[in-house]
């Protein structure tokens, strides 16, 4: 059974304390929930919670035969599917609309920006290529699972390390990790995605990173997904309630400033990990 | 007290033995008469109380999933207007109907006026495994509303069940603590709902994050902590 | 990404022929299509979309319907002979439903949905030829046939693609052109000029971003020019269709007309 | 381009002003909204695209093609969509399907009979899915849907012939809406654009009248109906599809013309279908006029 729409007292109070600018867990409306990055014992697994929002990701890599039409690059699939229990608003088997839009979203945001360098995926030109499989699990939904997926897939690329292998001839050798170091990918840039709540009233100004109450009584999102270079990858608004140009340009802006912020946590936090993990170098 | 998990025997024992939620009589014929162990065990998790006469029994535990119980009190939210009544959402697994008339001063020519997504506070009249909860928002002998009806303005925080029965505790240190900062409404529905009121926003965003953060199913911070907290707080 | 045709020559001119900021050829047609409420059929270039809107009518599945408004379905279907490369895509095709999604919700903001509780509008968007802008094609069809079924709407919506070939932007690509070089659409309204929806997916400096959005907002508002043109004139002709007998038919029908 | 097309291009097609959704109409202070329009900072906006109407103060805008809005009065015409309990559920075009209590309608065995809890049990054997129905609108429920009435011996369930649907701003409003055609066909207009065209009854055979056979007002069977008679039929109906496709509002007066039109010209029946047809048709009505 889904659960019924926020009450109206509830609706009433959320518009009036944001017109306040006022939030309900004391954030500031362009503040983010800090993200807690947890990684697993493995390279490229990494849980991340924006409160009490999580999701899992994890990455692994198989050596297959390239794509007859790209016999230069690697292949990198996405695998996410929301299960009910993240919240009983997902139903499985039918995809949700709300699904449909994070899937696609994660696709381009990881996948379609060219995040990856995927000709540095390629081991043997046409007979050998690396394939990374992300896969997401969305453990629970208490608002925004957008940015928090695609957060954890990105730190959990950024994380992985491919075994390094060696070619000669057409001989492909694997080394295990004990023998040599693996290689981190080759990333491009990091974009990040941000989101961002519009509400009914035109003065309240829009916040970022909803919160579950909060994206169910808002009027429309705009996520946008950028890098801290200051390069777009993906700018979405699907319908939702109409702004001004300036509006959207200056929401931009705001993600701008938030990027950098975020870019230099993540790069912290895998930091921090690195400097505790000890990898044999031969 | 003491710590049971499902399964366990309880050593429950009076002439005139009443049990709680959490505990179950095993018929006699299926304990055999080898293990003279007694035939109440627990269903649940939790600590085990009794009264101090050893004749009512039961666990305690914490859970956010509500069952009605006759009697108890609960905050629902209208979701469907039915015939002459109403549907209402408790958070237990079917939703309840609440009749028309089982308000103060209703007839059937004044009904309630409740929207879709109203709240409200009533009582829960029927509660049977077979049959969806009822509701009422009055007391059926006197009539009267007794407190219970339409919850206007303010807000609804939701928390575990255990944080409600604290909550109704009079000896609980938070609402007194709260009520000592801010002048505060408040109705304190068992079905892990607690209806919320103050004269500003920022009070009632100040006073639903310090329940949140007593649940013990959350923070659990203890009245020293939340003082603190508050302190942090624009109340 | 390099590619083998040149998108700009040193003359400005583009693949087609066309300057910068130059569109397409729009053709609208709104005649009657079977037994649809409303209809439209919107060519951009050689971008064609077929929209067939039916409703507000009694919902197909009762569990669909809003007590207080109406609900709106929107489903998308590409012909397969739309693509140079005949492929057929299934129905749960997530970026059809993800097209289909990014109507409904670009609509439901703009459709008075509060005057047709419980009611269902279904919209149905069929792709008949595709050459890039398929969303604004779809987007701007919708709206006509939405108009033509007499739904009531806050205001117009008309969207444009634009994108940019190193520094210089460009308007209303085709598909060797979205291929090639980054792309942005935009649905604006045009009587408050705001903008309902905004989609890119593809790698852009900020700065850029910016001035292709601005013009594409400008864009947005040509082409509503010449769908409000084209309702005018579907309007017109109807209306002076009914009069054209009613007005010889003597003095009872006048009447009755004035009446109604 | 222009985007602000010239104002005396909104004076076209003789005289009524169009306009498109979203185009500000005049200010809400010295007018008041009516259908097809909404406020917003103090001007009044078009919602539809169609005429602009002006009564005194109130602005209406009235779209050209739209689903039926009814009124209490409205004679229409329906079909059933479902059976549910003590009522059906009815298609008349509107937003919403009607609604058809059982206590609005006329049960076999005299006007004043009543209503049984065994008619409860065997509400399909007066209107079944499916069944074509003429009716009036009664009054609307909170929600917007109409409650239809059958108690008048005119109205109820309809046999021996066919439906033609057209935009309900075709049918325009008639002295009566049951029309004879000269030719054996009997029309019924509904204003929600359901048309019904069927074979004549005799007067006699009228309810109420001698011949009439109380018993077969809910039948399913259709009388005999010869060949002459079936022609006529589908010729009336080829000339409301020919006229409602050129936009041309039905009345009695015009049907008439338009079927001595054909008459005339000798055409058979499947000629109307042709679009030259179809267009001399229209050229020849509007020129007798």
């Amino acid at each position: 059974m889904r659960p019924p729409s926020p009450s109206i007292p509830e609706k009433e109070f959320v518009y009036e304390a944001l017109k306040q600018s006022l939030r309900l867990d004391g954030r500031q409306p362009l503040e983010l929930r800090s993200p807690r990055l947890t990684y697993g014992s493995e390279l490229g697994y990494v849980e991340c919670a924006l409160g009490k929002t999580r999701v899992i990701a994890n990455v692994d890599a198989k050596m297959v035969k390239p794509l007859p039409e790209r016999p230069f690059e690697g292949l990198l699939t996405i695998h996410s599917e929301i299960s009910p229990m993240a919240s009983s608003e997902y139903e499985l088997g039918r995809p949700s609309e709300e699904e449909i839009t994070i899937t696609r979203m994660l696709d381009k945001v990881l996948r379609r920006s060219d995040a990856i360098d995927k000709e540095s995926l390629c081991i043997l030109a046409g007979q050998r290529v690396w394939h990374l499989r992300l896969t997401l699990h969305f453990l629970s939904d208490a608002g925004n699972m957008l940015d928090c997926a695609c957060l954890a897939g990105i730190v959990a690329l950024k994380h992985f390390r491919r075994p390094e292998v060696e070619v000669i001839g057409d001989e492909v050798t694997v080394h295990s990790p004990s023998e040599r170091a693996p290689v981190p990918l080759a990333i491009h840039h990091t974009p990040f995605c941000l989101t961002f709540a519009f509400f009914p009233d035109e003065t309240t100004q829009p916040v970022l990173d909803p919160t579950l109450l909060e994206q169910r009584l808002s009027a429309g999102l705009m996520s946008v997904a950028l890098n801290a270079q200051r390069e777009l990858c993906v700018v979405q608004k699907m319908g939702g309630v109409p702004l001004v140009a300036d509006g959207v340009l200056s929401v931009i802006n705001i993600a701008v400033t938030k990027v950098k912020e975020l870019d230099a946590l993540v790069e912290d936090s895998l930091r921090e990990d690195w400097k505790g993990r000890h990898v044999e170098v031969r | 007290m003491s710590i049971v998990v499902p399964g366990e025997h309880v050593p429950a024992q009076h002439v005139n033995l009443k049990l709680g939620p959490g505990l179950i009589q095993l018929s006699q014929g299926s304990t055999s008469s080898a293990t003279p162990k007694s035939s109440i065990i627990s269903t649940r998790a939790g600590s085990l109380y009794h009264s101090a006469n050893g004749s009512k029994w039961w666990v305690e535990s914490n859970a956010r999933r509500y069952v009605p119980a006759p009697q108890e009190s609960v905050i629902g939210i209208v979701t469907q207007k039915a015939g002459e009544g109403f549907r209402v959402d408790i958070g237990s697994a079917h939703p309840a109907s609440l009749d028309g008339l089982a308000f103060e001063g209703a007839s059937k020519r004044n009904r309630p006026n409740l929207k879709i997504g109203s709240l409200v506070y009533a009582r829960v009249s029927l509660a049977h495994k077979d049959m969806e909860p009822e509701l009422e928002c009055f007391d059926a002998q006197t009539r009267k509303a007794e407190g219970f009806g339409e919850l206007k303005s303010g807000f609804m925080v939701r928390c575990s069940l255990g944080m409600c029965r604290k909550l109704l505790d009079p000896n609980h240190f938070l609402l007194p603590l709260l009520g000592a900062k801010v002048s505060l409404e408040v109705a304190v529905g068992m079905n892990g709902r607690v209806w919320i009121n103050s004269k500003e926003t920022r009070h009632t965003i100040a006073i639903s994050r310090c329940i949140e953060a007593a649940d013990p199913d959350g923070k659990g911070m203890e009245e020293g902590e939340i003082k603190k907290f508050l302190g942090t707080l624009d109340a | 990404m390099s590619s083998r045709i040149e998108i700009l020559n040193e003359g400005g001119f583009r693949s087609d022929g066309r300057r910068q900021y130059e569109l397409r050829d729009i053709t609208i047609d709104m005649s009657q299509q079977g037994t649809a409420d409303g209809s439209a059929i919107i060519t951009h270039g050689l971008t064609q979309v077929l929209v067939s809107v039916f409703g507000p009518r009694e919902a197909k599945m009762r569990s669909q319907t809003l007590y207080d408004r109406a609900n709106i379905n929107v489903e998308v279907s590409i012909a397969s002979f739309s693509t140079g490369e005949r492929r057929k895509r299934s129905r749960g095709d997530k970026r059809i439903l993800e097209m289909a999604a990014t109507i409904k919700s670009t609509f439901e903001p703009v459709v008075q949905t509060n005057l047709y509780p419980r009611s269902q509008i279904d919209i149905f968007v069929q792709v008949l030829q595709q050459d890039g802008g398929l969303l604004q094609a779809c987007i701007n069809a919708t709206m006509l046939a939405l108009a033509s079924a007499g739904i009531s709407l806050l205001d117009f919506v008309s969207a444009v693609t634009g994108g940019v070939h190193s520094t210089s932007p460009m308007l209303d690509l085709t598909a060797l052109e979205e291929n090639d070089i980054p792309h942005v659409t935009v649905a604006v309204m045009p009587r408050t000029g705001k903008v309902t929806l905004i989609t890119m997916e593809t790698r852009l400096h900020v700065d850029r971003f910016e001035e292709i959005f601005k013009l594409a907002c400008e864009a947005g508002k040509v082409i509503h020019g010449e769908m409000r043109a084209a309702i005018r004139l579907r309007t017109g002709m109807l209306i002076s269709a009914m009069q054209s007998v009613s007005q010889n038919a003597g003095e009872k029908e006048d009447e009755q007309m004035y009446e109604y | 381009m222009d985007i602000d097309l010239d104002g005396d291009e909104d004076f076209d097609s003789g005289g009524s002003k169009l306009t498109c959704p979203g185009e500000p109409l005049t200010s809400a202070q010295d007018y008041m909204r009516g259908h097809g329009t909404y406020v917003e900072n103090e001007e009044v906006i078009a919602s539809v695209a169609g005429t602009i109407e002006r009564v005194n103060k109130l602005v209406t805008v009235r779209a050209v093609r739209t689903r039926y809005n009814a009124e209490v009065g409205d004679l229409v015409v329906g079909r059933i969509t479902e059976v549910q309990p003590r009522r059906w559920k009815v298609d008349a075009n509107s937003r919403q399907d009607a609604v058809l209590m059982l206590s609005s309608v006329n049960l076999p065995g005299g006007v004043q009979r009543r209503k049984l809890e065994s008619d409860e049990l065997q509400m399909r054997t007066f209107f079944e899915e499916g069944d074509l129905l003429v009716a009036e609108v009664q009054a609307f429920f909170g929600d917007g849907s109409m409650s239809l009435h059958t108690r008048s011996l005119r109205y109820g369930k309809l046999r021996n012939g066919q439906l033609v649907v057209v935009p309900p701003i075709l049918v325009c409003r008639l002295k009566s809406h049951f029309i004879t055609l000269p030719c054996g066909v009997d029309l019924i207009l509904g204003l929600n654009g359901y048309i019904w065209v069927s074979k004549h009854v005799k007067q006699s055979d009228r309810e109420g009248e001698e011949g009439f056979d109380a018993e077969a007002v809910y039948s399913n069977q259709n009388d005999a109906i010869d060949d002459f008679t079936r022609i006529a039929i589908s010729h009336v109906t080829n000339i409301i599809r020919a006229l409602a496709t050129r936009f041309i509002p039905l009345s009695d007066t015009i049907l008439l013309k338009a079927y001595e039109w054909i008459v005339e010209q000798g055409s058979d029946v499947k000629d109307l279908l042709q679009e030259d047809i179809g267009d001399a048709l229209v050229a020849g009505i509007t020129a007798i006029g």
